[in-house]
C-alpha cells in the first residue's frame, strides 16, 4: 500500500497550517483522503475542479487541498455550485457539504439540485449532529438520539437521504461509510464521472458531538458500529426485513443516465444557434 | 438584420426594465440566475429570451432568491459578469449573499425594482422603500455601492455603469430602481458596445505561485481570476488573510476590513454621480432620485415659471452618499426638499451632511403612488 | 507461522499531525501500532509485523502515518528516515 | 425621424375595464409616436387591484422636449371607455381638454363637452369582433391627434400585432377613423396650434382645420 499518504500529500496546500482543524478520530479527514484519490485516479487536473463547500466542520475540508476552493454560506453551497457549473460546465464541480447544510437549512436548494439533475458530484457528509456549533440535532439526528437541543432525546424522524436524492430525481445516488473506505473510494470515482446529479452520502462519525452524547465511548467505538451496521445493499435486500433493523446499506441505489441540465443547456443553445 | 444592428445605435421603445436588458448585455452580462416577483419580472423575461441566443449566455431560474444570488456568485467567481433582478421581499432574503459576495469581494448586479412594504406591502405599487436596506441589510460593517435610475434610457446607462463598477472595485453593486421607471415605456437609444466604455475586472499578471487572491494592491483591488485558470485559491465568509485562509489575528482581519473600504471609499470621485439641474442659482434645492427626480423636475421648472430660484440635484449614485455635491446645495440654498416615496431614508442622509445652513424639509409617499409635481412644487413655494 | 508479507515495510508517524484517536491502533490487524499516551501520538512499535494491509493509511484521517517499503525512503531515497522512538 | 412641429407636454390617459386592451393600445400608440412620428413618449400603466375588473389605465405623455414626469399630471385628451373610468379620471382633466367616451358603455357623461361613439357596439355589430374595439379607438385618436398620422400609425399596429390578426385589425382601425372624422368633423380646435404642417409626402388626408370647430359633440351614430 506504498504511496496512499505521499500522494495526499502532494494534494494538500503547503502553506496552511496542519493538522487540520478536525476533532481527533472525525471522519471527514478519512473522506478529503478518498476524494483525492478519485481526482488523482481519474486523471483529473487540480485546475479542473472546483471544491465547494457549506459551512460546518465539512466546510472546513476545503480550505486544506489545492484544488479551486470555496467556502460557501450555511445551505447555499449548491447554489453557488450550480453557478460555477452553469458558466463551466467542463470543470468538475464537487460540493461537500454536511447534513445540516444540505438537508435542513439547505434542503431547498438540494431538492431542485438534484431535480434539475445538474452535473454536480455531491458529497453529504452525514454526522447526525451539527458538529461545529456544539452537538445540536439536524435533520439526520436519529429518533431517540440526544444532542444539546433534544437533551429529552430526538422526537423527530429523520431524512433518508438516498430516498430524498432518489425522489427528487437525481442520477446517481449510493451511500458509503468512512470505515469502508475502498468501498468509498469507488463510490466518489464513480459519482465524479456520472453526469448529472451524483450523490455520495457518507457516514461519518463525530464522536466529540454525538458520539459521546450516545453512549459511544470512543471515536474508535464509533468506527466499530459503522463496520457492524454497514452492509452491502444486495446483501441488505436479500436480508430478512425483521433483521433489517440497525442494519445500513452502502452502495449505488440509483444509476439513471438521463442527460444533465449543462448537456440540455448547451443542446438547446445550439439548436437556437441554427436558427 | 444583424449586420445592420451592429452598424448603428438603434431606437427601441420600451420598458425600464427591458432597458436594464439591453444595459446588461451591452456591459457583457453572460449569466442571469433569478426568480420571478413583482415588479421585477419583466428583466428575468427579457434575459431568458436574450440570453442563451448570445455567444456563452446562460439563463437559469433557480429555486428561490437565495439560490438566485448564490449562482451568480458561482459564475461570477467562474469568471463571469453576472446580474440577477429583484423585489423588496427577494431582496430581504439575498441579504446575507450580498454580505459574502462583499466578503469575497465577487462583482456582480443586483436589480431591485422596490415596491411597497414592509412584507408583501404592494406588489404592484412604486415605493423607494429598500434604500437604507441596499445600504445596510446585510450584517457586518462593509462597504457598497447603490445606485439608481431615473428614466428608461437612464436604466440602460446606470445598468452599464453598475457593471462597470462592480468590474473596477470587484464588488457586488445594487441599481435600485422603481416600479414607475422600470414599468414605463420611452423611446430609449440602444448604442453600440464599441461606443461604451466598458470594464472588465483586473487578472493576475504574476505566475499562480505567487498570486494571492486578496493582496494589498495600489487600489486596493486585487486581480480576479476566473475560476479553472490555474490560479487555485480559497475564498471563504471568514475573515480571511491575503491569501483568503481563514484568519482571527487581529492584524490581518483589520487589514482585509479596512482595504475593502479603501477600495470604495478613495474613489468617490468616480462613484458619486449626479445630475445637477439648476442649483447654480438655486435657493430653494431639492434632492431625489427615481422616478420621483422626474417628478421634482418638472416641479423646479414649473417653480422657474413662477420666479421662484429652485434647483434640483438627482441622484444617480446613493451609496456611498454623494455628500460633496449634496453639501454645496445645502450651503447654497435657505431650505432643501427631499421627496421621497418612504417615510424618509435618503433624508436622513442629507440631514447628516446638513453643515446647519440649510432647512431640510421632506415630502413622504408611502400610498403606492409617485411623489406629484404638484406636491413638490407646493412644498418648494413654501421653502 | 510466517507471513511472508511480515517486515517489508518501514511506518512513519508524524507526530505533529497526529491526534492519537486510535483508530490505527484499533483496527491493525497485526497490532502494529500502540498510543504513547506521553507523547500524544501513535507509535508503530511492532514494525517487523507489518502485513502492509494499508488500513491505516486509508484511515487516518490527519494523513499522518506513511507506511514505505523497507529500504526505501519516503522520498524514494536509501537512508531509512528518523524513527519515532523505534 | 425628426418630428415637424412642437409639442410641449401632451398628455393622454387611456381608460377603461381590465380587458378591454387599453394597455395595448397605449403600447401601439406610443411605439407610433415614439418610433414612427419621432416624439418623446413615456407610457406608464396602472397595475394591481384596479387592472382586476376594476379601472384600467395607461398614460401617455408626449412632447418634442424631454419628458420629465413621466404621468399624466393635467390630461389633454382623456379617453373614457367604462363609465367608471369615465368617473375616476375626468376630474384630472385640464379645463378645455377633450373628453373622448365610448358611448356604448358610458351613459352618465359628466359634460355635454365630449366626443363620442359607440366603440364596443361598432366592433360587435360591424367587425363581429369585440377584441378589435381597442383599435377602433385607436382609429378614433389619431383621426383626432392633429400631429398622428394614419399611416405610421398603422406600421406600428403592423408591426406589433401577431400576423393572423393585422388584417381584422387593420379594418377596424380605418372604421375608427373614418367614424370620427364623420362624426367629428375635424380634430379639435384647441390643439390646432399643434396641427401639423403637410409636408407634402403622403398623410394629406388630415388638413390643418381652417377654423375652430364646435365642440359639442354630435349624436353618437
Amino acid at each position: 500500500m506504498a504511496e496512499v499518504t505521499q500522494l495526499i500529500h502532494e494534494y494538500l496546500r503547503h502553506d496552511k497550517k496542519f493538522p487540520h482543524v478536525l476533532c481527533p478520530g472525525c471522519g471527514h479527514g478519512i473522506l478529503l483522503g478518498s476524494l483525492i484519490r478519485s481526482v488523482h485516479a481519474l486523471g483529473i487536473p487540480k485546475d479542473d475542479v472546483a471544491l465547494v463547500a457549506g459551512i460546518g466542520c465539512s466546510g472546513r475540508v476545503a480550505v486544506y487541498v489545492d484544488f479551486n476552493t470555496v467556502h460557501a454560506v450555511h445551505g447555499r453551497a449548491l447554489t453557488v455550485a450550480t453557478g460555477i457549473k452553469m458558466a463551466k460546465p467542463d470543470m468538475h464541480v464537487i460540493v461537500v457539504q454536511g447534513d445540516g447544510d444540505a438537508l435542513s437549512i439547505g434542503g431547498n436548494h438540494f431538492i431542485h439540485a438534484a431535480r434539475r439533475n445538474i452535473g454536480l458530484t455531491v458529497l453529504v457528509l452525514n454526522n447526525f449532529i451539527y458538529g461545529m456549533t456544539g452537538g445540536q440535532c439536524s435533520s439526520a439526528t436519529p429518533l431517540g438520539c440526544w444532542s444539546t437541543t433534544t437533551p429529552y432525546g430526538q422526537m423527530e424522524k429523520s431524512f433518508d437521504f438516498v430516498e430524498m436524492t432518489r425522489a427528487a430525481g437525481a442520477n446517481f445516488v449510493s451511500r458509503g461509510t468512512v470505515f469502508h473506505v475502498k468501498t468509498l473510494d469507488k463510490l466518489v470515482r464513480q459519482a465524479l464521472v456520472h453526469p448529472g446529479f451524483s450523490l455520495v452520502e457518507v457516514l461519518t462519525p463525530c464522536h466529540t458531538q454525538f458520539g459521546r452524547k450516545n453512549k459511544f465511548k470512543s471515536p474508535v467505538d464509533m468506527y466499530q458500529w459503522l463496520k457492524k451496521a454497514a452492509m452491502p445493499l444486495e446483501a441488505y435486500e436479500k436480508l430478512d426485513p425483521d433483521k433489517r433493523a440497525g442494519r445500513i446499506p452502502i452502495g449505488v441505489f440509483v444509476d439513471n443516465h438521463e442527460p444533465a441540465l449543462e448537456t440540455r443547456y448547451a443542446a438547446m443553445r445550439a439548436k437556437l444557434a441554427k436558427g | 438584420m444583424s449586420a445592420k444592428r451592429k452598424t448603428a445605435a438603434r431606437e427601441i421603445f420600451a420598458l425600464g426594465a427591458e432597458a436594464v436588458v439591453e444595459g446588461a448585455l451591452l456591459a457583457g452580462c453572460s449569466f442571469y440566475g433569478g426568480y420571478p416577483i413583482t415588479p421585477s419580472s419583466e428583466i428575468m423575461e427579457g434575459m431568458a429570451e436574450r440570453l442563451p441566443r448570445t455567444e456563452d449566455g446562460v439563463f437559469i431560474q433557480m429555486e428561490d432568491e437565495i439560490a438566485s444570488l448564490g449562482a451568480c456568485i458561482g459564475a461570477s467567481l467562474a469568471g463571469r459578469k453576472v446580474m440577477t433582478a429583484t423585489s423588496g421581499p427577494g431582496f430581504s432574503l439575498m441579504q446575507e449573499l450580498i454580505g459574502y459576495a462583499c466578503m469575497i469581494e465577487a462583482p456582480l448586479v443586483l436589480v431591485n425594482v422596490m415596491r411597497g412594504g414592509p412584507s408583501t406591502g404592494l406588489p404592484t405599487s412604486p415605493a423607494q422603500g429598500d434604500v437604507q436596506q441596499a445600504r445596510w441589510g446585510t450584517h457586518g460593517d462593509h462597504s457598497i455601492i447603490v445606485l439608481s435610475a431615473t428614466d428608461v434610457q437612464d436604466c440602460l446607462h446606470m445598468t452599464v455603469k453598475a457593471f462597470n463598477f462592480a468590474e473596477k472595485y470587484r464588488t457586488p453593486v445594487i441599481l435600485l430602481l422603481d416600479e414607475v421607471t422600470a414599468h414605463t415605456r420611452e423611446k430609449i437609444t440602444v448604442p453600440l458596445a464599441q461606443d461604451l466604455e466598458i470594464l472588465y475586472r483586473l487578472q493576475p499578471s504574476m505566475p499562480p505561485e505567487w498570486y494571492k487572491p486578496f493582496e494589498e494592491t495600489v487600489r486596493g483591488v486585487p486581480p480576479m481570476p476566473p475560476l479553472g485558470s490555474g490560479y487555485r485559491f480559497h475564498v471563504t465568509g471568514l475573515t480571511h488573510d491575503d491569501h483568503g485562509y481563514p484568519t482571527q489575528k487581529p492584524d490581518e482581519v483589520v487589514a482585509a476590513i479596512s482595504r475593502q473600504f479603501r477600495k470604495i471609499d478613495q474613489f468617490f470621485f468616480d462613484i458619486q454621480i449626479t445630475d445637477e439641474f439648476l442649483t447654480g442659482d438655486a435657493e430653494v434645492g431639492v434632492v431625489a432620485y427615481g422616478s420621483v427626480a422626474r417628478s421634482a423636475h418638472l416641479a423646479v421648472e414649473q417653480a422657474r415659471e413662477r420666479g421662484i430660484k429652485a434647483g434640483l440635484i438627482d441622484l444617480k449614485t446613493l451609496f456611498p452618499f454623494p455628500r460633496a455635491a449634496v453639501e454645496g446645495l445645502l450651503r447654497r440654498c435657505r431650505t432643501v426638499i427631499v421627496p421621497e416615496m418612504n417615510m424618509g431614508q435618503i433624508s436622513r442622509e442629507v440631514k447628516r451632511v446638513n453643515p446647519g445652513t440649510s432647512t431640510v424639509w421632506t415630502i413622504n409617499r408611502v400610498d403606492g403612488h409617485i411623489i406629484t409635481p404638484k406636491q413638490i412644487l407646493e412644498s418648494i413655494r413654501k421653502g | 507461522m510466517t507471513n511472508p508479507k511480515k517486515g517489508q515495510t518501514r511506518i512513519t508517524i508524524y507526530p505533529d499531525w497526529c491526534k492519537a484517536c486510535g483508530l490505527c491502533v484499533a483496527f491493525c490487524p497485526a497490532k502494529v501500532l500502540e498510543i504513547d499516551v506521553a507523547a500524544g501520538c501513535a507509535r508503530a512499535v511492532r514494525e517487523q509485523e507489518c502485513v502492509n494491509c494499508g488500513f491505516c493509511e486509508l484511515h487516518c484521517p490527519d494523513f499522518a502515518i506513511v507506511v514505505t517499503p523497507r529500504g526505501k525512503t519516503r522520498n524514494g531515497g536509501t537512508q531509512p528516515p528518523q524513527e519515532n522512538g523505534n | 425621424m425628426k418630428p415637424d412641429i412642437q409639442i410641449d407636454r401632451f398628455e393622454i390617459c387611456l381608460s377603461g375595464l381590465g380587458g378591454q386592451g387599453v394597455i395595448t393600445l397605449g403600447k401601439v400608440m406610443g411605439k407610433a409616436l415614439a418610433l414612427g412620428h419621432g416624439f418623446n413618449v413615456a407610457q406608464t400603466q396602472s397595475y394591481g387591484p384596479e387592472a382586476r375588473g376594476g379601472a384600467s389605465r395607461t398614460d401617455l405623455v408626449i412632447s418634442t422636449r424631454p419628458i420629465s414626469y413621466p404621468k399624466t399630471d393635467k390630461i389633454d385628451l382623456l379617453v373614457a371607455l367604462s363609465q367608471e373610468a369615465c368617473n375616476k379620471y375626468y376630474p384630472l382633466m385640464k379645463p378645455q381638454a377633450v373628453l373622448l367616451v365610448n358611448t356604448t358603455l358610458v351613459k352618465q357623461i359628466p359634460t355635454n363637452q365630449y366626443l363620442g361613439l359607440p366603440f364596443t357596439e361598432m366592433s360587435i355589430d360591424r367587425l363581429g369582433l369585440p377584441q378589435a374595439m381597442n383599435t377602433i379607438v385607436l382609429g378614433a385618436v389619431t383621426f383626432l391627434l392633429p400631429f398622428a398620422r394614419r399611416s405610421l400609425i398603422r406600421k406600428s399596429l403592423e408591426e406589433s400585432l401577431p400576423a393572423k390578426i393585422v388584417d381584422v385589425n387593420v379594418k377596424a382601425l380605418n372604421m375608427g377613423y373614418r367614424e370620427a372624422s364623420k362624426a367629428f368633423g375635424q380634430p379639435p380646435a384647441i390643439w390646432a396650434a399643434m396641427t401639423v404642417a403637410d409636408n407634402g409626402n403622403g398623410d394629406t388626408e388630415k388638413a390643418a382645420p381652417k377654423k375652430p370647430t364646435a365642440k359639442k359633440a354630435p349624436k353618437a351614430p
